[in-house]
């Protein structure tokens, strides 16, 4: 990969997607050859629910730019009431991450269905575009994990 | 003797300053005093004693010793040790300047800890002497006297002048850089002012405190002592007394994976903690009981009986303050001083 | 227009397309024959905007405030609020007298309490 | 150290077009584990799934890596491959590489940059798989019915025909629920107990079905394919085995002024009874309340009449304990109460009714003989109003938010009944909307009001006055004539809301499954998951769930019935492997995980332990079986010390897979 | 107070009620006072104390204790009884085991703030009024009451107790207090202000776990940050992100279970104010989720292991005013 000169600043963003409606929805979106950012990367979780906030600090730790996390609309969780923990969990987390100054915009909670293929990569588009303007992330991010270019 | 100006101090810290970092004991917002850079502006604290001591000058919390690369399927070490540059800690007490002996006994005995070294050899210590001791204070129980302190140089006031000596040949170069700035002065206010702390010193709670009970030789009778368990029923196993003490010295080495490397770091541990010298077979000290018991008799026993009968407590008082549950080194001494 | 709408929406406080339009409250009304808008009207002509025509009819001054529709709207609209509120915006009209002291000798009535002859002109006089 | 294996996947040229996949082969064979790496035009193929077989063998992988499509597509087609040549098939991973990558993106260069960090992170994820075996638990093939209406006697007969024994339970004396007391149904208008009791009587002869009448859940322990119920047959003070149903008992009691439930307490009953002619079993029952002997110990009679000796006041409850592979819910429902409604006069006039007690006015057994009579005076009402929505669609406290939805029909069946039998009779129906979606339905309200004159008119009935002449003032309002109306009524009928019966809640605590603030049973899932429960082997049949009709309840039944057979036919159930489990030495017993787990997989067991200072102690740890528990990982972020993990999808694999991607 | 609380002591331990108590022991000046445990009469004679400074929560300890055989018998102040029911509700406590004796409380007296006010060589401190005597060694001085109480109490929730078999003195009642004012005031600030802030506070974090330690919600089996196998254990104390990780965690983990009881804030060494942490999450969860206070009753479902299906999105973070 060559380093071009003045390359624009590619954020580096997870995705965790629930197994049973946003990863099928990220799925359907390539199906329908639908356009989103590379910097994006999906971590397929059965639930969204499963998603621990120590995996969200980990990633913001490890230079994650942004994170975002996609479960089936409330009332459509395959596990009946996933995303409605999932839901109080990160509120409550990106409250607090909000608290201690950490731009709002790293973090997203979005409820993607598996037949909403055009949503996920609308979603992913403009999650990463609104990342980009916030630059990198050095508010969370461990100083010893940043790269030595 | 040498004497500035109290009114001077911002010059002479500037003309420290000039050639290398210097540090001072300065207020922080919360009010309580920490070491900190100076910089213009910065102001020397009145406190008694900073919140953590100055042993993490030459023995830092966290410090990275070596690192690994991985490239491809070979594994390259790192060594980024480097020279470190030069610098004076100003103010420190006296009782936190003969915690650096007993850190020297350990680090710099051989095997000789060249991270220490390091610093040990840039670093240069200006001791201040106390003049209002408080009632955590005990350092005279371990033979120190906080109106003369050691460090390479040692500062005394009387409240109008700041007098400088040199102890040792580091403090005499380090005197001669900033005695332009000095002039020969009187010394009687300051010798008042000394023989009034000694008074006070006299009549503080703790003044009677002795360590007769103690030493290398003691082993046998305290390890078994039934006050132990009375003693740590209520300790909570945190690392409090630990990280704040001048002379605790324990660490633990650990990897950290960045994702692109290893950094190896060691960081300070405390005996405290349920995981401290961890090994393969698990934990030697299970009780909070044993891992308490550790911390005492390591300062009060098993460090004096490898060095001469040094005891490895200075009498700072940080612990007595600063213990969540207020047990420490004076209650236990006591405790088992009557066994 | 819309600011009188708010206006009223915002002093009736609450929803008015929660009416499913079962017509209890008109069903209810004691002064039903009285009015020309009914109740079930008011929520539904509150909800379109239409207040001026109410605001303009006697039927405000018709309701009796008795509550019998807010005893039992199902859906908790609660007309009668509605009906008060629209009173109100028109209350608050400046220059608008609906009471003047003229008018009080033909209506009095032995048994008529001096306070609500009172209670009146604070009502519905500026 | 794992031996990973990475195997990319061409797809054709639906990943190689925009993904450089030599390179990704040649770049992920440099990351540590990895000690073989290819690309393949297919995977998926079989030359493609024996490039993976033969590489397992000859380079003794213990763990696969495969770039290729989704894993939805694949991953169980992979899964078999590394398993058919010995290899967990859980130590196997898919990047997805086609629809999350090569698909989606354009430029070469990025797309294959993203796709060697797909692979890095599989390949972190592989490294701390562990290998998973699937659990079996038996099946005890035995179905439970709690409820013997039309609902629970439909799935019980199903599920019968299958072959399987099941048991009924029914609170009340009889089977039959409420079809029983219906008088006719919509929109055929046969009679209910035409083809009702037949069912009732196949139900009881049926060898398979077990009957307890007159009895409750009182502990239901266990988990899919294996519950543990205990039931309580209450006390009925009559031997069952002996009773014969030959009704000389309930002749004899001198004890008559007793309400009579079934005929909505319209006309009295005896102490003994039968709760109707066709009560299945048809067994008499002592109500404790009212019979002589067991409130003062004087009387007997009965005792004296029976020539089989089946009476029995000595009768206690009993407890008996079964197995059971499925349970399925038909607890039904129960008009409101309408004691809040005052404006309808419902408890100043007995000539206002609910339409249940209609029913039972104009059935052929009901009080009156088939006669529909005023109750207060017994003459022959002229002019009936009814009301609709009594207490549905209300977003107040009085009510319940939902439409009860069968209301529409029965109303207009028993306004046409009426028309049909008794001519000379106006009736008016108030609605606020008359809700028809069904087969024949909307015909059926047509006919009523084109063919039979019922006055439906769009309003609501504000109040209701009994007037001293005996009639009955009626205030409603017509909102397409706007005006007031004034309507002097013989008889006002209110169409009150139906909710879940009371006993469905401690129910549904019993049987760790789910309800809505309403109390209706919560389906797993609303459109595809309709009859199950969120809770493995528990599933739901008939009103339990949500308003429904007879013909909608009977699908459902049989729907029920089905999904129970399923289960039973299986004589062993094989468990989703990636299951949680919890650290018992980390567990704090804290009960976090418990609460939110939505299949009630997780129980507290006391243990005792090793403590640090060799003592020993019982402590309070989370036992997770992985029979129930579907693998959703809400209880691992519960837990707070990291004790609840989930197999496949654990803290350390996920946080590997941040790590490579942040890397 | 301190002679009605030894007297029921003694009393309790004498007719066999209880076999231990749990209490404070004298130390060697007036305000550095030790939790302890008790088995005798004379044992409390000899060193039971009950003042000003006896503010250390002793709820947690009942974990250890009640694994014991016997009965103890436990004082606890009104913020400690949430504590209690707390831990009896995550069944860390056997409360069978435990005999409460609720005691009254009107704040405690923090030592530190006495000393920053430049208070040194302390011999002996007596209240005075609403004044505070102290004798130094430096000679008298005094001090106004209010000035030398604990951050915590000077915002104190509740002088009610939620739970006790037993009380000493008069149950007061829960208190609207102005806790969550210093949380609204950092919430008005701007982001890169509220970053600056909780950086220069949590840079001073010399993680000596004594806050994780003393907390009354934290009595896991082993803390995630002390096990290697959870993926976040750490022991460094960087200056970077490591810092704000661990407490964001470790209010995450207490979040809904914490009962502001601010013995983190009371025994951090380095002051810093970690209980406005805890005390966001507590307004988040109260102006979100409904008022919710832990530790107030043992079985009500704690906001984080519930749920209603018209609970707010997250996207409600992104709505709030103030960036």
């Amino acid at each position: 990969m060559q380093v071009n000169e003045k390359k624009e600043f590619e954020p580096v963003i997870v995705a965790f997607c629930c197994n049973w409606c946003s990863y099928a929805g990220a799925d359907l979106s390539g199906t329908n050859r639908l356009n989103y950012p590379t910097n994006v990367k999906i971590i397929r979780v059965p639930c969204s629910c499963r998603v621990n906030p120590m995996f969200i600090l980990r990633a913001f730790q490890r230079g994650a730019d942004g994170v975002i996390i996609c479960g089936c609309h409330p009332g459509d969780c395959h596990y009946t009431s996933g995303n409605y923990f999932a839901r109080r969990r990160m509120t409550l987390l990106f409250s607090m991450l909000d608290f201690i100054g950490i731009e709002r915009d790293r973090t997203r909670v979005e409820w993607v269905s598996a037949a909403e293929g055009a949503k996920f990569a609308a979603t992913m588009n403009e999650f990463t575009e609104a990342v980009k303007k916030l630059g990198p992330n050095r508010r969370l991010e461990d100083l010893r994990c940043r790269k030595q270019s | 003797m040498l004497r500035i100006s109290l009114d001077k101090l911002d010059t002479l810290f500037a003309k420290i300053a000039e050639k290398q970092k210097l540090y001072i004991p300065s207020d922080r917002e919360d009010g309580s005093a920490e070491y900190m850079e100076w910089s213009e502006g910065r102001k020397l604290s009145n406190a008694l004693n900073t919140v953590r001591s100055a042993k993490e000058f030459f023995f830092p919390q966290t410090e990275s010793l070596v690192d690994f690369k991985l490239s491809g399927k070979n594994i390259e070490v790192i060594d980024i040790r480097k020279e470190t540059e030069d610098f004076v800690v100003f103010g420190v007490r006296a009782c936190d300047a003969r915690s650096f002996g007993i850190l020297d006994k350990v680090f710099l005995s051989d095997p000789v800890d060249s991270y220490y070294q390091n610093r040990r050899n840039h670093g240069t210590i200006v001791t201040m002497a106390c003049t209002r001791p408080s009632e955590t204070c005990f350092c005279t129980a371990f033979g120190i006297d906080p109106t003369a302190p050691e460090g390479d140089a040692a500062c005394f006031t009387d409240g109008s002048f700041l007098y400088i000596k040199a102890n040792n040949d580091r403090g005499e170069a380090f005197v001669s850089s900033v005695s332009s700035l000095f002039e020969d002065g009187d010394t009687a206010e300051l010798e008042k002012v000394q023989a009034k702390t000694k008074e006070v010193l006299g009549i503080l709670p703790l003044s009677g405190l002795s360590t007769e009970a103690f030493g290398g030789d003691k082993l046998n009778k305290l390890f078994g002592s039934e006050k132990w368990a009375e003693l740590s029923e209520s300790c909570i196993g945190c690392g409090t007394c630990t990280f704040v003490c001048p002379t605790c010295q324990c660490y633990d080495i650990k990897d950290f994976n960045t994702g692109h490397e290893i950094k190896r770091f060691r960081c300070w541990d405390s005996c405290m903690y349920s995981d401290f010298t961890k090994m393969a077979h698990g934990n030697p000290r299970l009780t909070q009981l044993e891992r308490f018991r550790q911390r005492f008799m390591h300062k009060l026993v098993y460090f004096p009986a490898n060095n001469n009968g040094e005891l490895g407590c200075v009498g700072c008082g940080r612990c007595l303050t600063k213990c969540p549950i207020s047990m420490n080194i004076v209650k236990v001494m006591k405790a088992l001083e009557a066994e | 227009m819309s600011n009188i709408k708010d206006a009223v929406l915002n002093s009736y406080g609450k929803n008015v397309r929660k009416c499913m339009k079962c017509g209890k409250c008109s069903a209810t009304c004691p002064s039903y024959d009285e009015m020309e808008y009914h109740p079930h009207q008011f929520v539904s002509m509150v909800e379109k905007g239409d207040i001026e025509t109410l605001m303009k009819s006697e039927s405000i001054f018709k309701c009796l405030t008795c509550y019998a529709c807010v005893e039992r709207c199902p859906r908790n609209v609660e007309p009668a609020r509605v009906i008060e509120a629209v009173r109100f915006a028109q209350l608050r009209k400046q220059g608008n007298n609906h009471l003047i002291p003229d008018m009080i000798p033909d209506m009095l009535d032995e048994d008529l309490p001096q306070q609500a002859i009172v209670t009146a002109f604070r009502k519905y006089a500026k | 150290m794992q031996r990973i294996g990475v195997f990319v996947c061409h797809c054709g040229t639906n990943i190689a077009a925009t993904v450089d996949v030599k390179a990704v082969a040649e770049t992920l064979k440099n990351e540590s584990g990895v000690v073989f790496s290819t690309d393949y035009q297919y995977m998926c193929s079989e030359s493609g799934q024996n490039i993976i077989k033969d590489a397992i063998k000859e380079h003794k992988l213990t763990g696969v890596v495969v770039c290729s499509c989704s894993p939805r597509m694949h991953e169980a087609t992979f899964r078999k491959a590394v398993a058919s040549v010995g290899l967990n098939p859980y130590m196997l991973e898919v990047a997805n590489l086609r629809e999350q990558c090569s698909w989606i993106h354009k430029d070469i260069a990025t797309a294959t940059e993203k796709a060697v960090i797909l692979g890095r992170a599989a390949i972190a994820k592989v490294h701390l798989n562990a290998p998973l075996t699937a659990g079996e638990s038996p099946v005890v093939k035995r179905a439970l019915v709690i409820g013997g209406g039309i609902a629970g006697i439909q799935t019980a007969l199903d599920i019968a025909d299958a072959g399987f024994d099941v048991d009924i339970i029914e609170k009340e004396p009889t089977i039959g629920g409420k079809m029983a007391q219906i008088d006719k149904t919509f929109p055929t208008l046969d009679c209910a107990a035409c083809i009702l009791t037949p069912k009732m009587v196949e139900a009881a002869q049926n060898e398979k079905i077990h009957i307890h009448s007159f009895s409750e859940v009182a502990d239901v322990k266990g988990f899919v394919g294996n519950f543990t119920v205990t039931i309580k047959k209450k006390a009925r003070f009559v031997d069952e085995t002996k009773c014969t149903g030959c009704g000389l008992c309930t002749e004899k009691c001198p004890m008559k002024k007793v309400p009579n439930e079934f005929n909505m307490n319209l006309d009295n009953r005896t102490a003994v009874y039968i709760p109707f002619a066709q009560a299945v079993p048809k067994v008499a029952r002592i109500d404790p309340n009212y019979c002589l002997m067991l409130k003062n110990g004087k009387c007997g009679v009965c005792s004296k009449v029976c020539s089989v000796g089946a009476i029995d006041y000595k009768q206690q409850d009993k407890f008996i304990e079964e197995r059971y592979g499925a349970i399925v819910v038909a607890t039904g429902f129960n008009p409101i109460k309408l004691d809040k409604y005052d404006e309808f006069a419902y408890s100043l006039s007995p000539d206002v009714v609910t339409s249940l007690e209609l029913e039972r006015l104009m059935n052929a057994a009901g009080p009156n003989g088939g006669t529909l009579l005023r109750p207060s005076d017994k003459t022959h009402p002229h002019t009936i109003v009814f009301v609709q929505c009594v207490g549905s669609r209300c977003d107040d406290s009085k009510g319940k938010p939902y439409c009860s939805k069968i209301c529409c029909m029965y109303t207009a069946k028993h306004a046409m009944l009426i028309r049909e039998k008794y001519p000379d009779t106006e009736v008016y129906v108030f609605y606020i909307d008359v809700r028809t979606p069904g087969k024949n339905f909307d015909e059926f309200y047509r006919r009523a009001v084109e063919e039979y004159g019922v006055h439906y008119v769009k309003g609501m009935v504000g109040k209701v006055t009994p007037r001293t002449d005996g009639k009955l003032a009626v205030q409603a309002s017509d909102l397409l004539s706007n005006e007031q109306l004034h309507i002097d009524a013989d008889m006002v009928v209110l169409a009150a809301a139906i909710e879940p019966d009371k006993t469905a809640r401690p129910l549904a605590t019993m049987l760790t499954t789910q309800m809505d603030t309403n109390d209706f049973f919560t389906e797993a899932h609303p459109k595809l998951r309709p009859v199950e429960s969120a809770t493995a082997g528990i599933f739901l049949s008939g009103a339990c769930q949500g308003p429904k009709d007879i013909p909608e309840t009977v699908a459902q039944a049989s729907a029920a019935a089905a999904k129970a057979i399923g289960l039973l036919c299986k004589n062993s159930i094989t468990c989703n492997p990636c299951v949680a489990h919890s650290d018992e030495l980390m567990c704090n017993g804290c009960s976090s995980c418990e609460k939110v787990c939505p299949y009630g997989a997780i129980t507290y067991i006391d243990k005792e332990f090793r403590m640090p200072d060799r003592t020993t102690a019982i402590r309070r740890v989370a036992s997770v079986n992985p029979a129930v528990c579907q693998g959703c990982g809400a209880c691992t972020v519960a837990c707070p010390s990291g004790a609840m993990d989930l197999n496949g999808f654990s803290n350390s694999q996920i946080m590997a897979e941040v790590d490579a991607i942040c890397k | 107070m301190q002679e009605a609380i030894i007297n029921k002591a003694k009393e309790l331990l004498a007719d066999g009620r209880v076999d231990r108590v749990i209490g404070w022991k004298k130390g060697e000046f007036s305000y550095d006072i030790t939790p302890a445990v008790f088995e005798t009469a004379e044992e409390i004679d000899a060193e039971f104390v009950c003042n000003d400074f006896t503010s250390a929560n002793v709820s947690k300890y009942l974990v250890k204790e009640t694994k014991k055989d016997g009965t103890v018998l436990a004082f606890l102040k009104p913020c400690d009884t949430y504590s209690f029911n707390q831990l009896v509700k995550e069944h860390r406590i056997d409360a069978s085991k435990v005999y409460t004796v609720g005691i009254p409380c009107d704040g405690k007296l923090d030592p530190e703030k006495i000393k920053q006010k430049g208070i040194s060589g302390i011999r002996s401190i007596e209240k005075d009024g609403d004044m505070l005597k102290i004798d130094t060694v430096y000679g008298d001085e005094t001090l106004k009451i209010s000035d030398a109480m604990s951050e915590r109490c000077l915002s104190c929730k509740s002088r009610k107790h939620v739970c006790y078999d037993e009380l000493i003195g008069e149950d007061g009642d829960v208190i609207s207090s102005n806790r969550f004012d210093m949380v609204e005031q950092l919430e008005n600030m701007s982001a890169q202000e509220r970053y600056d802030f909780w950086r220069s506070q949590l840079s001073k974090c010399i993680r000596c776990n004594a806050c994780r330690n003393v907390c009354p919600a934290c009595t896991c089996e082993k803390c995630v940050f002390d096990n290697d196998d959870s993926g976040i254990s750490n022991k460094a104390a960087a200056d970077s992100f490591e810092e704000n990780m661990f407490h964001v965690i470790r209010a995450f983990h207490v979040a809904g279970r914490c009962t502001d009881c601010g013995e983190c804030s009371r025994v951090c060494p380095q002051n810093i104010p970690l209980h406005l942490l805890n005390r966001k999450f507590i307004k988040d969860i109260n102006s979100l989720y409904g008022e919710y206070q832990a530790g107030a009753d043992t079985d009500s479902r704690a906001p984080l292991t519930d749920y209603k299906q018209s609970d707010c999105e997250a996207s409600v973070v992104h709505e709030r005013g103030v960036e």
